[in-house]
């Protein structure tokens, strides 16, 4: 349990540190840097208290479920691997904090520094301590997160922006390689639990899928690791402040790729192709970033490319696959953490005093800041791998091995490519400190404000440089029982002996690193010329590669999606009906089955004959003469009664009221929206674009006919339908059928089918209310009528025929109205018979005079209706029914006799009210709006 | 069948032949007569003595037919009574305003039948379809 | 029947009142108006929690509207998917009802708040029904009411773009008829469960019209879900509608895939004959080209809420790689990523308008702006919900990417939905870093800070929307158990059509 | 020629024309053509209970064959709905074309196209060394 | 089977409107003006009318009796829209 | 209190008929409802209709069946034309009727008696409402056509709306 509670809070303490300092924002930069080294120390104290087990062999272990059916378990651990490099995440971390604290100027976003500081560091402790590859994964992209936010802190630079998201789309795109990588991992060793995948090695190796997972896996750690050919971000990820610098590319963000080849060596190792490309790529790279390094001028340019090349080196080394190998690793990373922290540090310092990291404008530093030279000295010397620096002992031990592994079957290979690699690891280090604190000042300026820092700032890489002195000076003391413990982590077996020092006789290796170091002196030596060289040649720069291939990406792709996804309805309907056709034709092709069924027709007579043909015909005017609108309109109003006419003859009179009625109403509609449309547009269609059209119309229309064709003449089979003749009059006490499923049978469909045309009144309303404002309201008042028309406005025999019409039409609503449950009719078809006989009166009288004496609003219609219909299906409810279960019943009165009351009709109530508010709210507001945007202008006049 | 179902019988099969004769006479109408304003007194043959004697036979064949009294086919009739002459009025009017704008602009929006265009009504007043009518002026109750 | 046992139709019948209601005292009483709304929201919220717990046993509640018996009325299923919608919908309204109140969005044209109800009682509807017929009508209640809310405040972008979402909609609504109408005159039935009993009895002659109604079916599904190529509609209405709008359409979307989900196991499953299964060959192409199409615009995108709208259309994409494996474990995976990418969606819409609120003239334009008030808040905020969108760790997204890779790995095409939903993934990084980095960090030179925002309230709705999807992620475990348990319940139709088909209280 | 010929090609040719004045350039045809598929459509599912002569579905003692009702319930909601659609949808059109002043159903340029000249300013001129 | 009186009044009744129909169809179509295109529309209604009554008598039902009524109410709000349209342009001023 | 109860008593009366009609149906219940629809109905749409001309029952009936009358005779009349009479030989011709009758509902229904009666067709009304601009299919003689319509109906109409 104690065990549990220290590795929860050595998780989470980085994470609340960076929360504490998020809320603390406006905090002093004190408070910031406190809170953050704090938590480090507090960090570094649990993971020493967890040093005897984890480097005992007893790994503190704990698990939590999170998400089971996906493997994912909160699961800590800290094996001596882990260990390690917890301790370098926490102890640099901490260091990084005490060089931040001076380094940062007090008028910068402290806060949001040191937070995301934190974050990383939370970050990075999971990724070394996590005991679930799903949950590493989680922490190794949180890094790549949380590097975005620090590389690019100051968010004003450019070049901080673009490193950043370079170090992202690197890191993060490789990140989710990992992601594929480890889910088939995962799947092939069937756990995600590490401990039981590195027992599965055999297992995974054996699988079919190995290569495509190694693959993967291998692309998550070399673009973290900055390998070749995915190097490039590194050096830009400098635009970040120093302190950054120092924590990602010493101890850590880099080093994760490391650590995760190191992790899943027991799994992964071992096999030629592993082998191979690991130890390929990683021999690539220290060439190249050795290469570089020692023509770059920008200090922490330098120091990146180095980075770039050490890393090589380590991959190259675990790439072996030997356990001798894996450990000069472990001891190296032990070494660069130490050096590189401190050369970073060395570097801010640097700029910090002079205002320059341009290794041309400075030199002869050593006597303006003599501490600053001996910290870098050393370290570089370190870096160098000159003796007695831990640097010597790895890089003998690294080149030691070299000769045990044959590339390309030529077993020479490796070790000339590792010797000229650390020869110009050497150069570049000795150049370093060389060119910046021996010889002579190159410019006044930088030089004239140099002066070591006060020791706060100089304490943390002094301690580095120690730490890297004394890894040469007493290795076995401080570094071999970790050295040990960690390599048999990484190799899954038992901890080797290790015997660490500084001399092991002469041997090949020693001779490698001789020359090495004196080519490295020769090198630096050669540098202006060999400068010069270098500059000529033109190398393709990996940075500008990748933006020219992201902007060329953005452009074409944008270009694609810009052509296809223009706005165009045309192009929308074009594949909507496309892709139905295609459906069609493929249910028809693979479905099976005849068109024509067996069922007997019904012989049709002349007037359905002549019926048809109207319709027929008045179809293909709407689309011959679609430009002439008024024309069309008329046509339309054809087909619309021709089909009210099938309804009717075709036992449908409820459908042919309804249709009849609507039809009345659409039409009015259309010609108050056509008034204010112009009347007969030209034709912009080109004749290929109508023929394509005309095509797909052919073939959508033959489709939907011939389906309706095999409906038509198929039989029925026994539908619900049985069930609603035989239970309307006993169950619904309506004999109209239609009309109690629609009241009562489903009449959960009506509502939803009224509060559509509420909402439809509603957002007209929306939508014309404002149409006197703005742009519309503009064109509105100068819209000129685009015919002439009638002075007269208000017929005199139509006014006074309204009269009378009004009244009628009324009744015959309400008769409608009150029949509906056993006759056709009912409460839509009322509202908008009511409708047309209060638009008569419009149409008549104006609508000023006419809405002037109508008693009711339409708003209120619609939501009294809504509220009626749902108070029947309410008050079911609160007789213990469900929702709008209907009710009946017959009375008896004298003189009247006998009637019946049903719930439905009240339903039908709120039907009735609410298709009325809708459609009379829609009208109403359509019409004269030209009248009232002009008169909305004269109030607006008016009113100042 | 029986007696006086074949005399219903009879009577509705008369008024249906007189009523679709009438139908089609209007619409016959509609087709040969040479401009719009002869052409409108067609529908109104259909719309009157059409639909009416259709309307009848349905009500004596229900009434003597079938047993049961049905009036409200006769309600259509005072419907299509109290409508057709609006109707009629209204296509009138459009045809008139056509004529006088088509004159006015020198395009013929709407061909003149052999009567021609009418002659303004004696007095200052024109017609109301081309002029906005006074104050105190049959139509002028509502609006304005 | 007690109140309990009317659960079932209260996320309904509540906004559904909530709605009258408010338009009646909208134009005098604001404030009244809004606080029915939310109410009603908090109602809804606390209904479909409840109703979540009743059937996160197992228990299928059938409720049979006006005591006719299934399939003979109309009934209301409310299993573990329809709950988990309901409660989806509730969380998504009070967040987005939040915004728009908070940003007085609801001010900028008429009938906000009734609309609003309206939409939320068509989307309940439409994860409650049981009746195919039904499921159409609830489907015109939340696209009518959606129409007027996208057009909210109006503008002629908006319009023009309104024009074209509600004529491709209508077409839409069309083929849905078409496609009912067939279904009806193949199986004599409305009820989904009824009818996917009733579709084994159909003859081989007539199996081709049922195939042809299957997939005309899915296609419409495929309209509103927005699947390439029916998507062209999406990225202009989303971009044009007001954030909270927008915001609010991110469940649209995901009605589509309800549906698919809903109605394709049960109607045209194992014994639907030629029609079994039949859009499933459609759909994986479909779903993998929608999440490139969705992601490559995420990239290009030049505003964030258009980035925001194709981002909904990738995640939809993504999705329905899941659902198109038709396992238990996809449509879990599915479900998960559906609650997600929902609240995700949101979330990027209202960020988008915390930087239109505060950028002045520069909007959302995917370009620098000024240097703004509460900059640093809305980068961070902007960041967890590209995180969450792309599927980065640590928000849900990633474990939903996560569970989606593992459920369709036994696929035989799972290599073409790793290479997509992976590289996708790495695609919307770079876009969402590229777009956030301009509009967050770089500053236009001679731009001048625009006044600060009139409420900083505004910030937020969009950490609601971001919290819930942190929740997500934190109770992951519980959340994918119980996504598991709904997609095996929807799978197993024959246990629904039990729960269905009982006899009703007549 | 039966009936379910009339009604079958009567579906056929409103469907034929109806996309074809979906797929023009204005709204007013689009309106057009959506009127005539929703004519289609609602003929089609009222096609879905077959065709019946002079058996109304109103219940009478004397009757025992009826059409299907259900169909014929389903198309009224569904007139009404399209009625609803139609009218908010002319409106649409209606307003639209006075916001913009034009009746094209793809229209000018929209804002979030209109950006397309700001893209060079959406990066930070990448692709030059700093 | 021999046609009764009726029946075969029906059937001239039926093809008498069915004629009247393809002529109103051809002046719809013809023209000249929009206004022969209304007045055509309004006719074909009133005939429409005339089949509505004549199939209800045929079938012997009284049910079409309302869209009949309807038919002709219809009929003359749409005749007279159309009418105010060309002679005034806004039909609801 | 009647008079404010029944705005349009030949309104109420004929919405009564109406609805008896159209109930088709002779019963208490029925004229109960008749009754109640008939008050108020026009009760409801009293505002739109403003003024509240006289009407004599009884003339008016009388009016109605000669009105009758006469469309079956003219309908048989114009037919003929149509049918028999070759478009050379129609005399269309425009009539210009000079009113006498003064209020909107007495001109409308003389007008829509003119449009009733098959032959003729009232097309328009002068602005001050003076003149009936009246269309006839064929009339050779149009002054006598003006005076029969003039005697026939006109002077029937001043009696029923003094
Ligand atoms: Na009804
Ligand atoms: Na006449």
């Amino acid at each position: 349990m104690a065990i549990a509670m220290t590795l929860l809070t050595l998780a989470l303490l980085p994470f609340a540190a960076a929360l504490a300092i998020a809320q603390l924002h406006g905090a002093p930069r004190a408070v910031h840097s406190g809170i953050a080294g704090g938590a480090s120390a507090a960090g570094l104290a649990l993971l020493a208290s967890l040093a005897a087990p984890a480097l005992g062999g007893d790994v503190p272990f704990v698990r939590w479920d999170w998400v089971p059916s996906l493997g994912l378990d909160l699961t800590l651990m800290v094996d001596p691997l882990g260990w390690m490099f917890g301790l370098l995440i926490l102890g640099i971390g901490l260091l990084v904090v005490i060089f931040a604290h001076s380094y940062l100027y007090e008028n910068e976003d402290t806060g949001r520094f040191f937070a995301s500081l934190m974050l990383f560091q939370g970050a990075m402790l999971g990724i070394v301590i996590a005991g679930n590859v799903l949950l590493l994964l989680v922490f190794w992209e949180l890094t790549s997160l949380a590097s975005f936010l620090l590389i690019g802190f100051w968010q004003h630079k450019a070049e901080a922006r673009q490193g950043a998201r370079m170090a992202l789309a690197v890191t993060g795109g490789g990140g989710l390689a990992l992601i594929g990588g480890m889910v088939l991992l995962g799947l092939i060793a069937g756990s995600f639990d590490l401990q039981a995948i590195l027992a599965r090695g055999d297992m995974v190796r054996a699988s079919p899928l190995y290569p495509l997972m190694l693959g993967l896996i291998l692309l998550g750690c070399f673009t973290k690791s900055a390998q070749f050919p995915f190097h490039f971000w590194l050096p830009h990820a400098m635009a970040a402040p120093t302190p950054v610098s120092v924590y990602l590319h010493s101890a850590t963000m880099v080093k994760a790729g490391v650590f995760l080849l190191a992790r899943l060596w027991p799994v992964l190792a071992g096999t030629e192709l592993y082998t191979v490309t690991v130890t390929t790529v990683g021999l690539v790279t220290m060439l190249l970033g050795a290469t570089v390094a020692l023509f770059r001028h920008d200090l922490k340019s330098i120091l990146a490319y180095s980075t770039i090349s050490q890393l090589g080196m380590l991959v190259m080394l675990l790439g072996f696959s030997l356990e001798a190998a894996a450990l000069a690793a472990v001891l190296h990373i032990l070494n660069h953490a130490a050096f590189k922290a401190a050369l970073f540090m060395s570097a801010g310092i640097v700029e910090h005093e002079t205002g320059t990291r341009d290794i041309r404008r400075l030199g002869g530093l050593a006597k303006a800041m003599p501490v600053t030279a001996g910290i870098a000295t050393l370290a570089a010397a370190s870096m160098a791998g000159l003796p007695p620096f831990g640097g010597f002992i790895s890089k003998e031990l690294m080149l030691y091995q070299t000769p045990k592994l044959a590339l390309a079957g030529l077993p020479w290979l490796l070790p000339v490519l590792a010797t000229l690699g650390a020869t110009f690891s050497v150069a570049y280090s000795l150049r370093f400190a060389a060119h910046l604190f021996a010889g002579r000042p190159r410019e006044a300026g930088p030089f004239a404000r140099a002066h070591d820092p006060s020791p706060a700032m100089w304490a943390a890489p002094a301690l580095l440089t120690t730490l890297a002195v004394l890894l040469g000076l007493v290795p076995m003391l401080l570094a071999a029982p970790l050295v040990s413990a960690v390599t048999g982590a990484v190799t899954g077996s038992a901890p080797p002996e290790v015997e660490l020092g500084l001399w092991h006789g002469v041997n090949l290796a020693l001779i490698l690193s001789m020359l090495a170091v004196a080519g490295g002196a020769v090198l630096l030596s050669r540098h202006a010329g060999l400068l010069s060289l270098w500059e000529r040649a033109s190398l393709p720069d990996a940075k500008r590669m990748f933006e020219i291939t992201l902007r060329l990406a953005d452009a074409r792709v944008r270009k694609a999606l810009v052509a296809t996804h223009t706005p165009s309805l045309q192009r929308m309907l074009l594949a909507s009906f496309a892709i139905m056709i295609l459906l069609v034709i493929d249910g028809a092709l693979t479905g099976g089955g005849v068109l024509t069924g067996t069922r007997p027709g019904l012989p049709a007579n002349l007037p359905a004959v002549a019926a048809w043909a109207l319709l027929i015909a008045a179809t293909l005017a709407v689309v011959l003469e679609s430009h002439n609108r008024l024309r069309a309109l008329v046509y339309v109003s054809v087909i619309g009664l021709v089909v009210s006419l099938a309804f009717a003859v075709l036992s449908a009179p409820d459908l042919a009221l309804t249709q009849i009625s609507v039809e009345a109403v659409t039409v009015l509609l259309m010609l108050l929206a056509l008034n204010l449309l112009p009347k007969k547009p030209p034709v912009i269609s080109s004749r290929m674009r109508k023929t394509r059209d005309a095509a797909i119309a052919i073939v959508g229309g033959v489709l939907v006919g011939g389906i309706a064709w095999a409906m038509l003449t198929r039989d029925p089979g026994p539908s619900i339908a049985a069930f609603h003749l035989a239970n309307a009059k006993p169950g619904g006490g309506g004999t109209n059928v239609v009309n109690v499923i629609l009241v009562d049978f489903r009449a959960y469909d009506t509502l939803g089918e009224i509060i559509v045309l509420g909402i439809a009144g509603l957002g007209i309303f929306a939508l014309l209310e404002t149409a006197g404002t703005g742009a519309s309201g503009a064109r509105l008042r100068a819209w000129r009528a685009d015919m002439p028309h009638s002075p007269e406005r208000h017929p005199m025999m139509l006014v006074a025929a309204s009269r009378i019409i009004l009244p009628l039409t009324l009744a015959v609503g309400i008769y409608l109205f009150l029949r509906g449950h056993n006759q056709p009719g009912g409460g839509f078809i009322a509202a908008l018979v009511v409708a047309i006989a209060f638009l008569v009166q419009y149409l008549a009288a104006g609508f000023d005079w006419s809405d002037a004496r109508k008693p009711f609003g339409e708003h209120n219609l619609i939501g009294w209706g809504v509220l009626v219909a749902m108070a029947t299906g309410l008050g079911a409810m609160a007789l213990g029914s469900p929702f709008l279960t209907s009710w009946f019943d017959y009375f008896s009165l004298p003189l009247i006799g006998k009637f019946e009351l049903a719930s439905a009709m009240l339903f039908d109530t709120g039907v009735f009210l609410t298709v009325l508010g809708a459609v009379m709210l829609a009208l109403a507001q359509l019409s004269h709006v030209a009248t009232r945007a002009a008169r909305a202008a004269e109030e607006a006049e008016g009113a100042p | 069948m029986s007696g006086p179902a074949s005399f219903a019988e009879l009577l509705a099969a008369a008024l249906i032949v007189l009523g679709a004769g009438f139908a089609l006479v209007g619409s016959w109408g509609l087709v040969r007569l040479p401009s719009l304003m002869e052409r409108l007194h067609g529908p109104t043959k259909a719309s009157t003595l059409g639909m009416g004697a259709m309307l009848v036979a349905s009500v004596v064949w229900f009434q003597l037919g079938e047993g049961e009294w049905t009036t409200h086919e006769l309600l259509i009739s005072v419907f299509l009574f109290v409508t057709a002459p609006i109707s009629a009025n209204m296509i009138a009017k459009v045809h008139l305003h056509r004529l006088r704008t088509g004159e006015a602009s020198g395009g013929a929006s709407e061909p003149a039948g052999p009567a021609g265009s009418p002659a303004p009504p004696p007095g200052s007043a024109d017609w109301a379809t081309h002029e906005a009518p006074h104050q105190g002026t049959p139509g002028d109750f509502a609006g304005d | 029947m007690s109140l309990a046992d009317h659960l079932p139709i209260l996320p309904v019948a509540i906004p559904a009142l909530a709605a009258p209601f408010a338009l009646l005292v909208m134009r005098r009483r604001r404030a009244l108006a809004v606080g029915i709304a939310f109410f009603a929201c908090l109602a809804q919220l606390a209904v479909a929690m409840l109703l979540m717990e009743r059937v996160s046993g197992g228990t299928i509640l059938a409720y049979a509207l006006g005591a006719w018996p299934a399939p003979f009325g109309i009934v209301l299923v409310a299993d573990r998917l329809a709950a988990l919608m309901l409660v989806l919908t509730a969380v998504l309204a009070l967040i987005v009802l939040t915004h728009a109140v908070v940003t007085r969005a609801d001010r900028k044209g008429w009938h906000f708040h009734p609309l609003f109800q309206f939409q939320l009682m068509g989307l309940n509807g439409a994860f409650l029904t049981g009746d195919l017929f039904n499921l159409f009508v609830f489907f015109e209640v939340l696209l009518i009411a959606s129409y007027g809310l996208m057009l909210h405040g109006q503008g002629p972008a908006r319009l023009k773009a309104g024009v074209q979402y509600v004529v491709v909609n209508l077409v839409g609504s069309a083929l849905f008829l078409i496609a009912l109408g067939m279904l009806y005159a193949l199986t004599g039935t409305l009820n989904m469960a009824d009818m996917g009993l009733r579709v084994r009895d159909i003859a081989p002659e007539d199996q081709g019209l049922l195939r042809i109604a299957a997939l005309l079916l899915a296609s419409v599904f495929a309209l509103k879900a927005a699947v390439v190529p029916l998507h062209l509609w999406l990225p202009r209405t989303y971009a044009a509608a007001t954030p909270a709008v927008a915001a609010l359409f991110a469940i649209m979307t995901k009605v589509g895939v309800y549906s698919l989900i809903r109605v394709v196991p049960q109607v045209f499953g194992e014994g639907a004959g030629a029609a079994a299964w039949a859009p499933a060959p459609w759909l994986l192409p479909a779903a993998l080209v929608s999440a490139c199409v969705g992601f490559a615009g995420v990239l290009t995108a030049r505003s964030l809420a258009e980035q925001a709208a194709y981002a909904v259309i990738g995640s939809t994409g993504t999705l329905l790689i899941a659902v198109a494996g038709w396992s238990g474990a996809s449509l879990g995976a599915g479900l998960y990523y559906l609650v997600h990418s929902t609240l995700a969606g949101a979330a990027l819409f209202l960020v988008a308008d915390i930087a239109a609120r505060r950028r002045g003239s520069f909007g959302d334009a995917a370009s620098p702006g000024p240097a703004f008030a509460g900059r640093g808040v809305a980068a961070l905020m902007f960041m967890a919900g590209a995180i969450a969108t792309t599927g980065l760790p640590p928000l849900s997204g990633f474990i939903g990417k996560l569970l989606i890779l593992q459920s369709v790995a036994a696929l035989p095409n799972w290599g073409w939905a790793w290479s997509v939903i992976l590289g996708t993934t790495f695609i919307g990084v770079i876009g969402f870093a590229r777009a956030g980095s301009a509009v967050f960090w770089k500053t236009a030179e001679g731009s001048h800070a625009p006044p600060a925002p009139d409420t900083r309230l505004d910030l937020v709705a969009p950490a609601l929307a971001l919290a819930c999807l942190a929740v997500l992620s934190a109770g992951a475990g519980i959340a994918t158990a119980y996504a598991d348990a709904a997609a095996a319940q929807v799978l197993a139709p024959a246990d629904s059509a039990a729960a269905v088909l009982t006899e009703g209280p007549r | 020629m039966s009936y379910e010929f009339l009604v079958a090609s009567a579906i056929g040719v409103l469907v034929a024309g109806g996309i074809f004045l979906a797929l023009r350039a204005r709204t007013f045809q689009v309106v057009l053509g959506l009127t005539l598929i929703s004519y289609a459509v609602n003929l089609f599912l009222f096609a879905s209970g077959r065709l019946v002569l002079n058996r109304p579905p109103i219940w009478d003692k004397a009757v025992s064959e009826y059409t299907d009702p259900l169909p014929q319930a389903l198309v009224l909601t569904a007139i009404v709905i399209t009625f609803g659609m139609t009218a908010f949808v002319v409106i649409l059109a209606l307003r639209s074309f006075l916001e913009t002043g034009s009746d094209h159903v793809d229209g000018d340029r929209v804002p979030c196209d209109a950006q397309d000249g700001l893209a060079d300013g959406l990066a930070d001129g990448e692709g030059t060394e700093p | 089977m021999t046609m009764s009186v009726l029946e075969g009044a029906l059937a001239f009744g039926f093809a008498a409107l069915g004629f009247a129909l393809a002529m109103n169809l051809w002046r719809l179509v013809k023209g000249p003006g929009v206004t022969d295109r209304i007045l055509a529309l309004d006719t074909m209604v009133i005939n429409t009318i005339g089949l509505i009554v004549l199939s209800g008598i045929a079938g012997g039902s009284g049910t079409a009796f309302e869209a009949a009524l309807l038919l002709a109410m219809v009929g003359f709000v749409g005749t007279v829209a159309y009418a105010k349209f060309l002679l005034r342009g806004d039909i609801i001023e | 209190m009647i008079r404010r109860l029944l705005p349009h008593p030949g309104l109420s009366a004929l919405l009564v008929m109406m609805w008896m009609v159209m109930v088709n149906d002779l019963t208490f219940g029925t004229l109960f409802l008749a009754l109640v629809v008939g008050v108020a109905v026009p009760l409801f749409t009293a505002p739109w209709w403003p003024g509240r001309p006289k009407v004599r029952f009884l003339p008016a009936c009388r009016y109605a069946a000669l009105v009758l009358w006469d469309i079956v005779i003219a309908n048989f009349q114009v037919a003929a034309i149509i049918l028999f009479k070759p478009t050379r030989d129609l005399r269309p011709a425009w009539l210009t009727v000079p009113l006498e009758l003064s209020s909107p509902e007495a001109i409308t229904v003389f007008a829509g008696t003119i449009s009733l009666t098959p032959g003729t067709v009232s097309a328009d009304v002068s602005a001050c409402g003076e003149y009936l601009l009246v269309h006839a299919l064929h009339a050779p003689d149009p002054a006598a056509e003006i005076a029969k319509v003039k005697a026939r109906y006109e002077a029937r109409l001043k009696e029923i709306f003094p």
